[in-house]
């Protein structure tokens, strides 16, 4: 009963604040709903078993991805007064597409069933609680069987770094940064000259 | 967890080698800046090569690794010379460009291999994950790459669109991914078909589950998106018109092959059983992209926009290939594809020449009586046009002839039961050839009947002019049976692997 | 290939030409190129006089076979002669010089490329005559497209751009279909043998399917009506070499593989569907002939005047029988010499004037009556004149044809009357009268060079029209099996269907 | 021999037509003189061998054309009526190659005529040799040809190109009919050389062949589809516009093509095929009554027409109707014998009036002249006698041809026997008043014609004046002579196989020499009655025909016009084959197969594109909405397909 | 429908889905609410993912949610970065704005 509760809670959170994420008029507001959709996720998947994933979803997501966001709403100066006109134009033919393709997955969702094409005994099947924790379970498997994505996911995040870098680091010609090498190798001799003047001349 | 045993690393050496050098090279760029780009470039390619010959050498039968998540086989060495030689040159043809235009990055030829190894990881994918990793690898270097000329607003324009357009479809792949898995339980391409075939087997008419076949489709439509098969198509013209021109060259060719390998593959493999399904959203965006590709193109006059709407049309007539559902279709997609490699790196080749005092050009119309100013091009150029079209005896027209002829084979398979709607894909598709005729041709008319215009500044580059002659003797001499031969041959030989 | 590889040679030897043209350099540049060029075609129509020498007439096999292992998938380089293709050979080696005699002096720009797509052109036109291996002929058949859309490009008339555009998407169009047809039939038999492809007998059903598509492709480059329009087009902006290829050679493509696929490949289709062949041709005799009447421009009159002769061509070939089909030979051989030396006629007057307008000429034969004469002579010779290649051929045809439809032959031959007509009323407009305008006076009558170029022409097309034994001796064998193969053909299928 | 007579002209005529500059005028037409001198000779000889030496020659030349079962050789059959026409082909051409010297001395292109004139006699003499059906067909064509060349030799003068264009269109549509003609004997009989065709006639009695979606008896259209060739060549009724219209050319042409040779090629042509002719009553009763039609029509014309030689050109397509009434009564003998002697006497007629029109400078219009009696009396002797041997004045050569077929067509049992009598009584009688009126208009009287012209009346010189000597000795003997060989008793042994007859016994000339009295004199009678009124109305009351025009003025103007033959045409078929050619060009070929063809689906294909062009926006959540479409579609069609 | 079932969170996950495709077109204004709505369509396929994993009894539909998640950070880094040099060239994000190429 309280895990039907937990459920609808959870997930009218969720699907609430996915609408609000796309229909705030200020772009901070839909930040903060999608940081509320996460949680509420978050709380799904808990409900799920998987705690692990939950909390990820909490501190990547909720701590890095969207505070990255609030970051980028915040720096670039956006005029919000203009914001949101001309939403409805497409309401009407989307919106009917748009629910088409809704109930249609739901009525996929309904059909699930253990029987037929599915694998019943799955290869790394979830080890009982009293055996193993989601997260030990999750750690096993992550830096064996599947070292491979591992390492994938590592070249990716390696590309986005390089990406956000070459996109956005720009050398500003008027800051003056430190330079700890050149400081380290600085020698008296590139500082001063020693010049031998003749009297009378002058330099 | 006692078998902590590493596991095969042997059929990814190619791809570890670059993964490893890009590394390696990123220090080294970090360390010494932007003026070794020219270096760096030079090595990425040598990497390339270098993986090309680690894959070439992989004859064996298949051989999976990682768990099953990894494969090598004739298919995915075939698929991956393509996209290293695709790549290779990209990264070659590009190094002129950024001097000119004095934007000299080292961290481009670096994200250009990281895509590569992308596109390979895609190629060898055996399971839902890997293929999401690897794909993902690549368009993330992609999106970078589009828009790498940051001040340029055409180029970040052309970045965004990509970006925003491409987390969508990876959405769209990944909801699919995620049906697949919860109604078949395992995200694993050979067990998903056994599982599929095992079913079918014992469930005897029932259709396959629901759940499956819309995964399918999700999929298939996240893949459309990385070919640029209408009606996913539409980010393709603005993306190749934005991006710096060496990023259009490699995007028109080693994406498309890499995701219409991972199509091909994924399609074959775990839903080689739905094959009757698929095939009906195959022949749709076949005819479309054809129809589309062939048509729009027609009013274009920007030549990166045309070869855009061109490259949707040619992915069209490659889905053709991939319509017939046979080995023959795919052999013929993929000799398409390698003939679709040349012309397009080559045409492209004739574009970064395109240049005057005051920098690139790139209207249709800047070629104007270029047979006059720069005869050689011209002539080159003109080969590949005639070829685009499909006009024999340059090579492109043999791409067709493989990819129509398994189509008409499958079509009148079984005389009693002549599958009209395959002849009316091959009747519509050759049709459409004859409209898109029409856009290539102009190109060819334009720079030979037209009074010549000012004259592009001359090609520095010995390679690209290189690129471009072999290129277009490639072309033509594509009819010697030792010019064909070998890629006849291996592309059956790939084709057999992946369909028994 | 266990003897000479005869063929080969002549169809690549004009590359060689090419070769040579590509070295030449300097002042004398555009000089040595047309000597090249030239050199180089009469060295082919040289090497093709071997084939005609050491043919064996008694035979409908196909001779100096050449074969070579090429896609692979059964798929070979197959090179050969018949009686029937070895005419339409020597007819493209026969008129290559004449064609690059003809723009000797009035192509003065680009003299180089000018050559290269004409010895380009020539290599695929032989090609295609040679050629038995279905995707080895689809290959010099479209190929030849694109020298031709160069030329009327490049070297064309004002309105040039539509015109070759039109010529190459229609043709192209037409072809794509054959190809997909070819392609089934690949599929069907596994090869792409022409001789053996000649023996299969493939589905009745599918036989039509396969003529249709097949059709496409040969009416358009006959060209039958309605799909006629882009030869006028083609015609009156292409130089004049231009159209004398193609009135010459090109539109002979598509009888030649009317003769080759169609026929043997897919008689009882070509029996079933011969009405619309019937229909589609009368009208184009008729049609055409009421059309040109009434030009203003003599290339567009002389291009319409093909495409009636055009008919005749298909007229002949679907009676299905020796002389209908011998006729239709006969028409095309004597249509190239006769049509290509109409085009050359106006063609040295264009020269001189740069008009192809009717009405600006009139009186020429005061000044020049060389001139006069040589296009009298084709005039009559385009007319049907016994004594002309042309009137053995349409005699022929009509023959032949009326043993099959009376009714077609009564249409047709009215033809003829309309055929009189615009062609007299052509030479009277361009040569008699009194030579009354101003910039007319001055014109010279034809140089050495043209008469160089009619001479052979005249020759021919007389030798053609008195003696055509010395042509129709190479085809009646190859002629009498084809007839045979195909009545055996429908009547096995008659028999297999009636039960 | 036969060689020399037929190459012998075709050599002269290369020789002179494409070396004349260098020949000169003089040696041109002494080539051409030359060799149809020879060709008269050696052809009197053939006459001599071959008609009364009672033998058959055949020359085969070489193969012309073999395909499957046809075959067919260049070669000669050289028979009675073979050499019959030889006569008269190479004895007129070479008399008007001589008077060609002098009447064209004033004209530069003297080569050049004489080249025609003797390419023209080679095509003739091809067309009478022929052994089959295709090289008559070469001949007939051929002769086509010269006459278009000879008819448009003044190529200045737009009239004369224009009747040089109409005489080889009109030709046409009869060799249209004539090469059906050989095309269905090809088919019927498998040949087209004579002698097989002719065998195998008698089998194909009573079939029937489909055609105009009607069964039609074999052999009737067989001989109907030859006479529709013959009516063109010969100026029968309906194809008959096109000669007087030829009299633009020089008049030696005229003499020549379209008096003495060319036009009678018809007769020859049904003569020669009698045969196949014969077993067809029908088509011959059709042979018939064109003749006997165009014999009348023709001869209402020419009362009317002002114009010398349109007058005599008129009277040629009369004289030709009597020819093809005898052939449409089988009576073939004497149908060639009028061929005979109105070579003689209308060439002289045609010479004649050249002479005239040269001694009046080159005027044609009769109006114009008057009184020439005294000033060139030779000529007006000579034109005396062609007009009494064309009347068929008592032993005069046309007094036994005509007459003959006058009395033949009263004699058949042919169904036309009777309106063929009566047609050839009532043209005889117009032929006496026009051709007398001719001569009055011309010779009496006073002169009308312009001070200038009169002062240069002259003779013509010699060159002129002998052929034409030689002509009226024809005139005046060739019926007399002949009459026994052609018509008369010797008839089986001169003729031999040549001509056919299916009913030997029966036959039209033998009976014909038994016709009552009084239609044995009814010729005469007319000939003296029309002579009469030409007297009446030309020299005792000369202002009779105006006041006859004025009252008649409908059926003057109607006859004056030709019977408005020429305008009907343009009407019915000129007029509208050229509205025809610009509405399928500029509507058909421009404005539907253009425009709903290439360019229409070129210009759908730019809408297409254009559309396709505004779709893609450049807006992001465009291009996304349609990947949802997609996605949507997609999902729904299997979604919807599975339940 | 007290039982909550796996459809149950197949439904949350298709709409959040749905929301999220909204939230990609039917925008005009604000690029960053296209890229938030990528990361709504993200989190449905989560959820998706370890629902599915739940009930199949199987780890890998998390340890695919575990690499989705840190590729959706890349992904995020670099379209905000992509978004960023956008705006400093055009200095707007109104996606009404984004279409410099077009036809």
């Amino acid at each position: 009963m309280i895990y039907t509760f937990c459920f609808y809670l959870f997930a009218t959170v969720t699907v609430f604040s996915g609408i609000m994420v796309i229909s705030s008029r200020n772009p901070v507001h839909s930040v903060l709903y999608l940081i509320l959709a996460f949680f509420n996720s978050a709380g799904l998947f808990v409900m799920l078993g998987a705690e692990f994933v939950a909390m990820i979803l909490v501190i990547v997501y909720v701590g890095a991805v969207a505070v990255l966001f609030i970051f980028v709403v915040m720096m670039l100066d956006i005029d919000y007064s203009e914001m949101r006109k001309g939403f409805q134009k497409y309401l009407p033919i989307g919106g009917l597409i748009g629910f088409l393709l809704l109930a249609e997955l739901a009525l996929v969702g309904m059909g699930w069933g253990l029987s037929g094409g599915v694998v019943t005994d799955p290869a790394t099947a979830i080890p009982a609680l009293t055996e193993m924790s989601n997260t030990e379970a999750l750690g096993s498997l992550l830096y064996t069987k599947y070292v491979f994505l591992f390492q994938m996911a590592g070249l990716i995040l390696l590309v986005a770094m390089i990406g956000a870098i070459v996109l956005t680091h720009r050398k500003r010609p008027g800051v003056k940064k430190q330079n700890i090498n050149k400081q380290v190798m600085h020698r008296r001799s590139d500082a001063y000259e020693i010049v031998k003047v003749k009297p009378g001349q002058g330099i | 967890m006692t078998e902590m045993m590493l596991p095969n690393l042997t059929p990814a050496y190619g791809e570890i080698l670059m993964a490893l050098g890009a590394m390696a090279l990123l220090m080294l760029g970090v360390f010494r800046g932007n003026s070794s780009t020219r270096f760096i470039s030079l090595i990425s390619a040598a990497l390339m090569i270098a993986a090309l010959f680690i894959t070439v050498n992989w004859q064996d039968t298949a051989v999976y690794t990682f768990g099953n998540m990894f494969v090598v086989d004739r298919f995915t060495s075939f698929m991956k010379i393509l996209v290293l030689v695709a790549s290779s040159l990209a990264v070659i043809m590009s190094i002129q460009y950024f001097k000119d235009e004095g934007e000299e990055r080292f961290e481009y030829p670096i994200l250009l291999l990281l895509a590569t190894v992308g596109m390979m990881v895609m190629i060898s994918a055996n399971d839902l994950m890997s293929l999401y990793m690897g794909l993902e690898l690549q368009s993330l270097s992609l999106y970078v790459l589009a828009s790498i000329r940051r001040d340029s607003e055409l180029s970040t324009e052309a970045g965004l669109k990509y970006f925003v357009l491409g987390a969508l479809s990876s959405g769209i792949l990944l909801f699919g991914s995620s049906l697949i898995y919860g109604f078949v339980g395992s995200t694993n391409f050979t067990v998903i078909g056994d599982t599929l075939a095992h079913a079918n087997e014992h469930l005897g008419g029932h259709a396959p589950n629901i759940g499956v076949i819309v995964g399918m489709v999700f999929v298939l439509s996240g893949l459309a998106f990385k070919i640029s098969a209408v009606p996913f198509h539409m980010w393709t013209p603005d993306v190749y018109q934005g991006a710096p021109t060496p990023v259009t060259a490699f995007f028109a060719v080693a994406p498309k092959v890499a995701a219409l390998a991972l199509l091909v593959r994924v399609l074959y493999v775990p839903f080689g059983e739905l094959s009757h399904s698929w095939t009906q959203v195959i022949v749709f965006m076949s005819l479309a992209s054809m129809v589309l590709g062939s048509v729009a193109a027609v009013v274009q006059t920007n030549i990166k926009r045309l070869m855009a709407y061109s490259s949707i049309g040619h992915i069209g007539f490659a889905l053709v290939g991939l319509a017939a559902g046979n080995q023959e279709g795919v052999r013929g997609l993929m000799i398409y594809m390698a003939i679709y490699l040349v012309m397009n790196v080559g045409t492209f080749a004739c574009i970064l020449s395109m240049r005057r005092n005051n920098g690139m050009v790139e209207e249709i119309s800047d070629l104007s009586g270029l047979v006059q100013t720069r005869p050689l091009m011209a002539v080159a150029l003109g080969i590949f046009m005639l070829s685009l079209a499909g006009i024999p005896p340059m090579a492109g027209f043999w791409g067709k002839w493989y990819v129509f002829k398994a189509v008409i084979a499958k079509a009148v398979e079984n005389p009693m039961a002549t599958d009209y709607g395959l002849i009316s894909l091959a009747v519509i598709g050759v049709v459409a050839s004859v409209i898109g005729a029409y856009y290539y041709l102009n190109v060819v008319k334009i720079m030979f009947f037209n009074a010549p215009e000012e004259e592009f500044m001359p090609q520095k580059s010995f390679k690209m002019t290189a690129i471009m002659s072999f290129g277009a003797a490639l072309m033509v001499l594509f009819l010697l049976p030792q010019v064909n031969a070998p890629i006849l041959e291996y592309a059956r030989m790939a084709a057999a692997a992946l369909i028994s | 290939m266990e003897h000479f590889p005869i063929l080969s040679i002549i169809t690549f030897l004009p590359l060689l030409g090419v070769l040579f043209i590509l070295l030449t350099k300097g002042e004398n540049a555009d000089r040595n190129a047309r000597n090249a060029a030239l050199w180089v075609t009469v060295f082919t129509f040289l090497a093709s006089l071997i084939l005609w020498f050491s043919f064996d007439k008694t035979t409908a096999d196909f001779q100096f076979v050449e074969r070579a292992p090429w896609l692979g998938d059964n798929i070979n380089y197959h090179m050969g002669v018949d009686g029937i293709s070895i005419l339409f050979v020597m007819l493209t080696t026969f008129i290559m010089p004449i064609v690059i005699l003809t723009g000797w002096d009035v192509i003065k720009v680009r003299v180089k490329e000018y050559l290269i797509a004409f010895l380009l052109l020539e290599t695929l036109m032989i090609g295609v005559f040679c050629a038995l291996d279905m995707v080895l002929f689809y290959l010099f058949f479209e190929g030849g497209l694109i020298p031709m859309f160069l030329i009327i490009g490049v070297w064309g008339g004002k309105n040039r751009i539509y015109a070759a555009y039109k010529l190459f998407l229609y043709t192209l169009l037409g072809s794509v279909l054959m190809l997909l047809a070819m392609l089934y039939m690949y599929f069907q038999t596994g090869t792409t043998d022409i001789p053996t492809l000649m023996q299969y007998n493939f589905d009745v059903n599918a036989q039509t399917w396969l003529f249709l598509a097949f059709f496409a492709s040969f009416a358009v480059k006959m060209p039958m009506w309605p799909v006629h329009t882009w030869l006028p087009d083609a015609h009156v902006q292409a130089p004049t070499a231009g159209s004398v290829i193609l009135a010459g050679i090109l539109l002979k493509m598509g009888g030649y593989g009317f003769l080759r696929f169609s026929l043997p490949m897919f008689p009882h289709a070509s029996v079933e569907l011969a009405w619309l062949i019937y229909s589609l041709s009368v009208i184009a005799i008729i049609y055409t002939s009421l059309v040109a009447l009434m030009q203003q421009d003599m290339k567009k009159l002389i291009a319409y005047s093909s495409v009636a002769h055009m008919g005749f061509v298909t007229l002949g070939i679907f009676a299905f029988n020796t002389q209908g089909i011998e006729g239709a030979i006969m028409v095309m051989l004597a249509h190239g010499f006769v049509a290509s030396a109409l085009f050359l006629c106006v063609g040295v007057i264009y020269d001189r004037l740069h008009t192809r307008e009717i009405d600006r000429y009139g009186g020429l034969v005061n000044i020049m009556p060389k001139y006069a004469l040589v296009f009298m002579f084709f005039t009559m010779a385009s007319v049907g004149l016994p004594g002309t290649g042309n009137f053995v051929g349409e005699i022929l045809v009509l023959i032949g044809l009326f043993k099959v439809s009376i009714w077609t032959t009564f249409f047709a031959a009215f033809g003829l009357i309309l055929g009189a007509a615009y062609m007299l009323w052509l030479y009277r407009k361009v040569v008699f009268g009194e030579l009354v305008k101003e910039d007319l006076k001055t014109m010279l009558d034809m140089d050495k060079r043209e008469i160089l170029i009619f001479a052979p022409l005249v020759l021919f097309t007389l030798w053609m029209g008195i003696h055509p034994s010395t042509f129709m001796d190479f085809m009646h064998v190859s002629v009498e099996n084809l007839i045979t193969h195909h009545q055996a053909a429908v009547s096995v299928v008659v028999d297999t269907v009636t039960p | 021999m036969y060689q020399i007579i037929v190459f012998g002209p075709l050599l002269a005529a290369v020789i002179a037509g494409l070396f004349g500059k260098r020949l000169g005028d003089k040696g041109a037409q002494f080539v051409t003189c030359g060799a149809l001198i020879l060709s008269a000779f050696l052809s009197w000889v053939a006459l001599f061998q071959v008609a009364f030496g009672h033998s058959v020659e055949h020359v085969t030349v070489m193969n012309w054309v073999s395909s499957g079962d046809l075959n067919f050789n260049w070669g000669f059959k050289i028979d009675s009526l073979t050499a019959v026409m030889l006569v008269v082909v190479n004895t007129v051409s070479c008399l008007v190659h001589i008077y060609s010297v002098g009447y064209m001395s004033h004209d530069p292109h003297k080569p050049r005529f004489m080249a025609y004139l003797s390419f023209f006699t080679f095509a003739m003499l091809m067309l009478v040799t022929a052994d089959n059906f295709v090289q008559m067909f070469f001949g007939w064509e051929g002769v086509g040809l010269a006459s278009y060349l000879l008819i448009g030799f003044w190529y200045k003068k737009p009239s004369a190109c224009a009747a040089a264009i109409k005489a080889f269109i009109v030709n046409r549509v009869g060799d249209f009919g004539f090469a059906l003609g050989i095309f269905t004997l090809f088919m019927v009989t498998g040949a087209v050389d004579f002698e097989t065709v002719f065998a195998a006639i008698p089998q194909l009695e009573g079939q029937t062949i489909h055609f105009l979606w009607m069964d039609l008896d074999l052999i009737t259209t067989i001989c109907i589809l030859l006479f529709i060739g013959a009516m063109g060549k010969s100026a029968q009724l309906g194809l008959h516009t096109w000669l007087p219209d030829a009299m633009e050319g020089p008049t030696p042409v005229s003499a020549l093509i379209h008096a003495a040779t060319m036009v009678t090629a018809g007769v020859f042509m049904v003569a020669r095929c009698s045969p196949i002719f014969e077993y067809s009553p029908d088509a011959l009763a059709f042979v018939a009554l064109i003749g006997a039609s165009t014999a009348i029509f023709a001869a209402t014309i020419g009362t009317t027409q002002n114009d010398i030689k349109r007058v005599i050109a008129y009277s040629t397509c009369s004289q030709l109707g009597y020819m093809f009434f005898a052939l449409g009564v089988s009576a073939y003998g004497a149908a060639i014998f009028h061929l005979f002697t109105h070579a003689f006497f209308k060439a002289l007629l045609f010479l004649g009036s050249g002479s005239v029109i040269h001694a009046m400078s080159d005027e044609q219009d009769m109006r114009k002249m008057g009184g020439l009696r005294k000033k060139i009396p030779a000529t007006f002797a000579m034109m005396t006698i062609g007009t009494l041997a064309l009347t068929g004045f008592p032993f005069f050569a046309g007094y036994y041809s005509k007459d003959m077929i006058i009395e033949a067509a009263f004699a058949s049992g042919s169904s036309m026997s009777g309106y063929a009598f009566a047609m050839g009584v009532l043209a005889a009688l117009l032929t006496s008043f026009y051709s007398w009126r001719l001569i009055f208009m011309t010779f009496f009287g006073k002169s009308r014609a312009s001070k200038s012209v009169q002062d240069h009346v002259h003779e013509s010189g010699n060159w002129m004046m002998v052929p034409l000597y030689v002509l009226a000795a024809g005139a005046v003997g060739a019926g007399f002579l002949f009459k026994d060989y052609f018509v008369g008793h010797h008839y089986k042994d001169f003729w031999g196989h040549a001509l056919f007859l299916k009913d030997a016994a029966h036959n039209v000339m033998e009976e014909a020499h038994h016709v009552p009295g009084w239609v044995m004199a009814a010729p005469f009678v007319v000939m003296v009655t029309g002579f009469l009124i030409a007297v009446y109305a030309y020299i005792i009351k000369p202002e009779t025909p105006a006041a006859f025009s004025g009252t008649f003025r409908h059926l003057y103007n109607l006859f004056y016009n030709k019977w408005y033959v020429d305008e009907i045409y343009d009407f019915l078929f000129v007029n509208p084959a050229k509205k025809l050619g610009l509405f399928l060009w500029k509507k058909g070929d421009e404005n539907i197969i253009d425009r709903y063809g290439p360019d229409g689906a070129a210009e759908g294909v730019m809408i297409l594109a254009r559309k396709f062009k505004a779709l893609q926006s450049g807006y992001v959540y465009h291009y996304a909405f349609a990947m949802l479409i997609g996605i949507a579609a997609f999902v729904t069609w299997f979604v919807g397909g599975a339940s | 429908m007290m039982e909550i079932g796996l459809a149950h969170y197949l439904t949350v996950a298709a709409m959040l889905f749905t929301i999220g495709i909204f939230g990609i077109f039917l925008n005009r204004k604000n690029v960053i609410i296209i890229l938030m709505s990528v990361e709504l369509i993200l989190l449905s396929v989560n959820i998706n993912f370890v629902a599915f994993s739940s009930y199949l009894h199987d780890m890998v539909g998390q340890v695919f949610t575990m690499f989705i998640l840190t590729v959706a950070a890349g992904e995020a880094a670099i379209g905000l970065a992509i978004l960023v040099i956008y705006f400093r060239n055009r200095g707007s994000i109104a996606v009404e704005d984004i279409h410099l190429m077009k036809g």
